[in-house]
């Protein structure tokens, strides 16, 4: 209890350091902090494969993407200090966002007890998936359409990131302007650390099935690597217009959305999966879509086509 | 107060906290990132409330915490895409701001591919 | 384990996955080949449309899907009831008239893949299958991922040109969106944390008058109304409807921003009905008229065509809203058989055809003339004369003059208004119409005048894209011999039960 | 023998945190950027050593052992690759700060 109450002032400074703080960059630093510990709050919420996704979607991914827009966005703080809203405003919005706070408060104070839970449910019927983990029974098996769906909206938005370009640069090279030859250190350490990453991306998407981890957490760091090669200057970020990095980031939806029909046939209804072949199919959707989504997550990093020639 | 409890009174300040940098930030890539915490805080409700649901051995109830991580997934997605658009927009003004709301009565060209 | 599963529903699984398909061939293949894998999705999923709508009309009975087997609240179920219907078989044909018109503005060159063409293609089938999401998910959280699959596809149209203000409209848009998106989240995960359920209907069953209810329907409430652009949310379409290219346009103000309406309408009378307080119906009914005062009032101010056009959808969004004060009667009756409920849905499909139209019109004049702006139309009606024609029927119907859809569905509105004794909504009505009269005029009378100096076109204009957009413009007018009185078919799948408890 | 693994892991652990606390203080008090680099890479990569080693005489199985260690090592490596590249950041502006 203590250590709950600790860590949850904890995360309220470092939240209101990433709102309070003047610089950007500093604030960007706050929020990965902000996304560690929150990793930290899930476990103490019994909730592993959230805390992984957290650590490594939430405070990674989205931590890496914000510190390089921030330092390509540093010369422009100058320019907003005028255009800070004025006092009233401020003093109007503080108002509101502590009713909403407060507000919130007194809601879940009011929810019901016993809380109703779906989980005796979602363990009766974990059999019929075959998986060990419930979490991945409910993202793969119950409400596998949420997850076929989500993996498109990863597609969309990096298909929005894509219609950035400006015309004349389509077909050539993400962003990442990286000068290998400054960076010795950190060609070596990815030599060294990209082997065992992709094991350990291997290894947390597979445990997934019976244990916390899943596709999702695997394909981040896998996506890790990849980002880390192509800071490294090891190997450059793909064309856009590869016909190959295209089939490889539709492989994971077409082979889902493609099993998922294939459920009419075999088990009577989209998306659901004869009782003794559950599992392996799972399986089979996963490794693709794994793949797919690490690569879609990759991009989404490197950003739209900005230069025309390889460095 | 149960530690769920303690948490979910977290959840609701993160919101708080993220609406206010959200609306006063007049910098885009803070306004993403208040944005983000807005989100975090929703998501830790969630995971209290899935908390509060565990029974038959389950330390929670799975089918909450799998939406977060759903909901994880697509915030980031909308991160990248806002990021993306801040830095294009950056690009093309050489501001990370948005203007107060003058429309430009600029013409409007063609200029449609 | 599939007992919940109605013959026929496997419609609503084809009715997402053949869009999604799409999209996912269209990237593989790239190129010239984006465009026609859209014009090969679109008269199958054309058909799924209308298979959906010709079945529910057959049967009298919702389509319902278990997905995967699993029945709600473990699994996701899709629901396909009257109302769902009409806005899948709208968007539907919608969708493929936008389609047409865009047909020569998005052509990919021959030989190396450009940006524009692969993107409009792709996104074009994203924003549908996103649509038919929104329209037959029965599940809260579900209906989110549709949400951002519509926001995904939908922002990066509008900034498809690349120039800086549209960029800039596009991040506003996007930052609305996403706003709305985690207020609609925040309202899910709280009625979760009450009732242990996202599935419409057995939220409907368990939900109850409860502080809880309240504060999560209003956070979704609020979020959707951000995305729909009502009154005081609003900011953001203008600029982001008249930035996008012409098609763009029409698929943004025809169709996108009705999805969160349609939602808004689910969550007041599906997820909890017979609720819904009076008093909050009437706070949605204000923002509505002002919305239609203060969208029609600053179109006539504008100087553009295209943003003459946005800021009339902001009025004609106003419309949609002023159901809820009308149709919401808690000691009578259903209110889905009162006739303002149809009027709001008419309103929402009138709309539809009618404000595509007009974009899809002005981007042709836009195109033929080099600019959009309205000083500047003078002698465009000789030169583009199917063109201005259509422009002018679509006019009729936010106007809400007969012939046409908006005439019924104003009508409805009026005569929902004059039963329940709230005459003052009839005054916004009568008063919308004016205005909307007073700025299609203003573009009419501009476009049929004479020319001060000869009008040079800078390219000229097929006769067949003109006809196409006046064959838009006519459904809107042909959706004016709907009868005056509550639909029937959109009443097909609606609760029987008014008080909460009963079931 | 459970008795004695448990002092020795409360103890490392403890050995671990105060090098913990003194590579944090060392990072607020020294004057300029290299020494702090220095006190905290120093203190932490030694602390974490320990409070893996702690954690080592709690393991049940041969593979978390193995993990835990692999937690050090990369720790480790980071740690020292981050500060190689925060040095070489650094190095234009000199040695003050």
């Amino acid at each position: 209890m203590a250590f709950d109450a600790g860590l949850a002032v904890l995360v309220l400074g470092v939240a209101s350091w990433t709102i309070a703080a003047r610089d950007t960059f500093a604030a960007v630093v706050g929020f990965v902090a902000y996304g560690l510990l929150l990793a930290l709050i899930w476990v103490r919420l019994a909730a592993p494969d959230v805390a992984l996704t957290e650590a490594a979607i939430g405070s990674g991914l989205t931590g890496g993407l914000l510190l390089g827009a921030s330092t390509r966005l540093r010369r422009t703080e100058s320019l907003a200090v005028g255009e800070k809203p004025a006092a009233a405003l401020r003093a109007a919005t503080i108002g509101l966002c502590i009713l909403v706070s407060a507000g919130l408060a007194a809601i879940i104070l009011l929810l019901p007890e016993p809380a109703p839970t779906l989980a005796a449910l979602a363990a009766a019927n974990l059999v019929a998936t075959g998986l060990g983990n419930p979490v991945t029974a409910v993202l793969m098996a119950y409400r596998a359409i949420d997850t076929l769906l989500e993996v498109v909206v990863l597609l969309l938005s990096l298909l929005g990131v894509w219609s950035l370009t400006p015309d004349h640069l389509w077909g050539s090279l993400p962003s990442p302007h990286y000068r290998a030859d400054s960076y010795e250190t950190v060609t070596f350490v990815t030599q060294l650390l990209a082997p065992i990453g992709i094991l350990v991306g291997i290894h947390i998407f597979w445990i997934g099935s019976v244990a916390p981890g899943g596709e999702f957490q695997g394909a981040t760091i896998l996506a890790a690597m990849w980002i880390l090669t192509m800071l490294s200057g090891l190997v450059d970020a793909p064309a856009v217009n590869r016909r190959w990095l295209r089939l490889l980031l539709i492989i994971g939806p077409v082979v889902f959305a493609a099993i998922g029909l294939a459920g009419f046939a075999m088990a009577g209804a989209f998306l659901a999966y004869p009782t003794n072949h559950a599992k392996l199919l799972i399986l089979i959707i996963e490794v693709p879509v794994t793949l797919s989504v690490a690569a879609m997550l990759t991009l989404l990093v490197a950003g739209p086509p900005e230069r025309s020639s390889h460095r | 107060m149960s530690g769920a409890m303690l948490y979910g009174f977290c959840s609701t300040v993160l919101v708080g906290l993220g609406l206010y940098g959200l609306i006063v930030h007049p910098e885009l890539l803070r306004k993403i990132l208040a944005f983000n915490l807005v989100g975090g805080g929703v998501f830790l409700l969630f995971g209290v409330i899935a908390r509060r649901g565990a029974a038959i051995g389950f330390g929670g109830d799975p089918v909450p915490q799998a939406l977060v991580i759903t909901g994880l997934v697509v915030a980031f997605a909308a991160t990248a895409l806002a990021v993306a658009l801040l830095l294009r927009l950056f690009q093309e003004t050489g501001r990370a701001i948005l203007q107060s709301d003058k429309l430009t009565d600029a013409p409007s060209d063609n200029s449609q591919p | 384990m599939t007992n919940s599963t109605t013959a026929g529903g496997f419609l609503l699984v084809l009715a997402i996955v053949l869009p999604v398909v799409g999209v996912l061939l269209s990237l593989a293949l790239g190129g010239r080949q984006a465009q026609r894998v859209a014009f090969v999705v679109m008269p199958f999923e054309l058909a799924v449309a209308v298979a959906i709508a010709a079945r529910i009309w057959r049967t009298h009975e919702m389509l319902q899907y278990s997905v995967g087997g699993w029945i709600p609240p473990l699994g996701v179920a899709f629901r396909a009831d009257g109302l769902s219907a009409v806005m899948i078989v709208t968007s539907a044909l919608l969708i493929c008239g936008i389609g047409l018109f865009a047909r020569t503005q998005f052509a990919a060159p021959r030989g190396a893949e450009t940006r524009a063409p692969l993107m409009f293609w792709t996104l074009l089938l994203a924003v549908w299958g996103a649509l038919n999401v929104v329209f037959i998910g029965g599940d809260l959280f579900n209906l989110y991922v549709a949400l951002e699959l519509l926001t995904f596809a939908a922002v990066p149209l509008v900034s498809l040109d690349g120039r800086a203000e549209t960029l800039a409209a596009a991040f506003r848009y996007l930052l609305f969106a996403l706003l709305g998106s985690i207020l609609y989240l925040l309202g899910a995960v709280l009625l979760y944390g009450a009732y242990g359920t996202l599935d419409i209907v057995l939220l409907s069953g368990r939900i109850h008058a409860q502080p809880v209810t309240w504060a999560a329907i209003s956070l979704m409430t609020a979020g959707l109304l951000a995305k729909a652009a009502l009154y005081p949310f609003h900011l953001w379409l203008p600029p982001a409807h008249a930035g996008a290219p012409a098609p763009a346009s029409a698929l943004l103000s025809g169709l996108v921003v009705k999805a969160p309406f349609f939602l808004v309408v689910r969550l007041w009378f599906d997820v909890m009905p017979g609720m819904p307080e009076r008093a909050a119906a009437q706070v949605l009914g204000i923002l509505g008229a002002t919305a239609i005062i203060f969208g029609s009032v600053v179109a006539l101010r504008q100087a553009r065509l295209k943003l003459l056009i946005a800021y009339s959808t902001v009025a004609q969004i106003g419309y949609l809203f002023l159901m809820f004060p009308l149709a919401i009667r808690p000691e009578a009756g259903h209110p889905w058989s009162t006739a303002a409920w149809t009027g709001g849905i008419l309103q929402a499909v009138s709309h539809a055809f009618a404000k595509a139209a007009m974009f899809m019109a002005a981007g042709l004049i836009a195109e033929a003339l080099g600019h959009d702006r309205i000083a500047g139309l003078s002698g465009i009606g000789r030169a583009l004369p199917i063109t201005v024609f259509a422009f002018g029927l679509g006019g009729l119907s936010l106007m809400g003059l007969p012939p046409s859809g908006g005439f019924v569905a104003k009508a409805m509105l009026l005569t929902g208004a004059v039963a329940e004794g709230q005459w003052w909504w009839a005054l916004v009505v009568l008063a919308g119409g004016l205005l909307a009269g007073g700025y299609v005029f203003l573009v009419l009378l501009r476009a049929l005048g004479d020319p001060i100096e000869p009008l040079r076109l800078i390219t000229s204009v097929s006769r067949g894209r003109q006809a196409l957009v006046a064959a838009v413009a006519l459904c809107a007018v042909l959706l004016g011999f709907v009868p005056l009185r509550p639909s029937e078919f959109l009443q097909i799948g609606r609760p029987d039960t008014v008080a909460v408890g009963l079931r | 023998m459970n008795l004695v693994f448990d002092v020795l892991t409360v103890l490392a652990v403890c050995a671990g945190a105060f090098f913990f606390l003194a590579g944090t203080i060392g990072l607020l008090r020294f004057p300029d950027a290299l020494s702090r680099l220095h006190a905290l890479t120093k203190a932490d990569n030694l602390g974490l050593g320990l409070i893996v080693l702690g954690l080592l005489f709690q393991a049940e199985e041969l593979f978390v052992a193995l993990k835990l260690i692999g937690v050090w090592l990369l720790g480790l490596l980071a740690a020292a690759t981050v500060t190689q590249l925060i040095a070489r950041a650094i190095q234009p502006a000199g040695l003050r700060d």
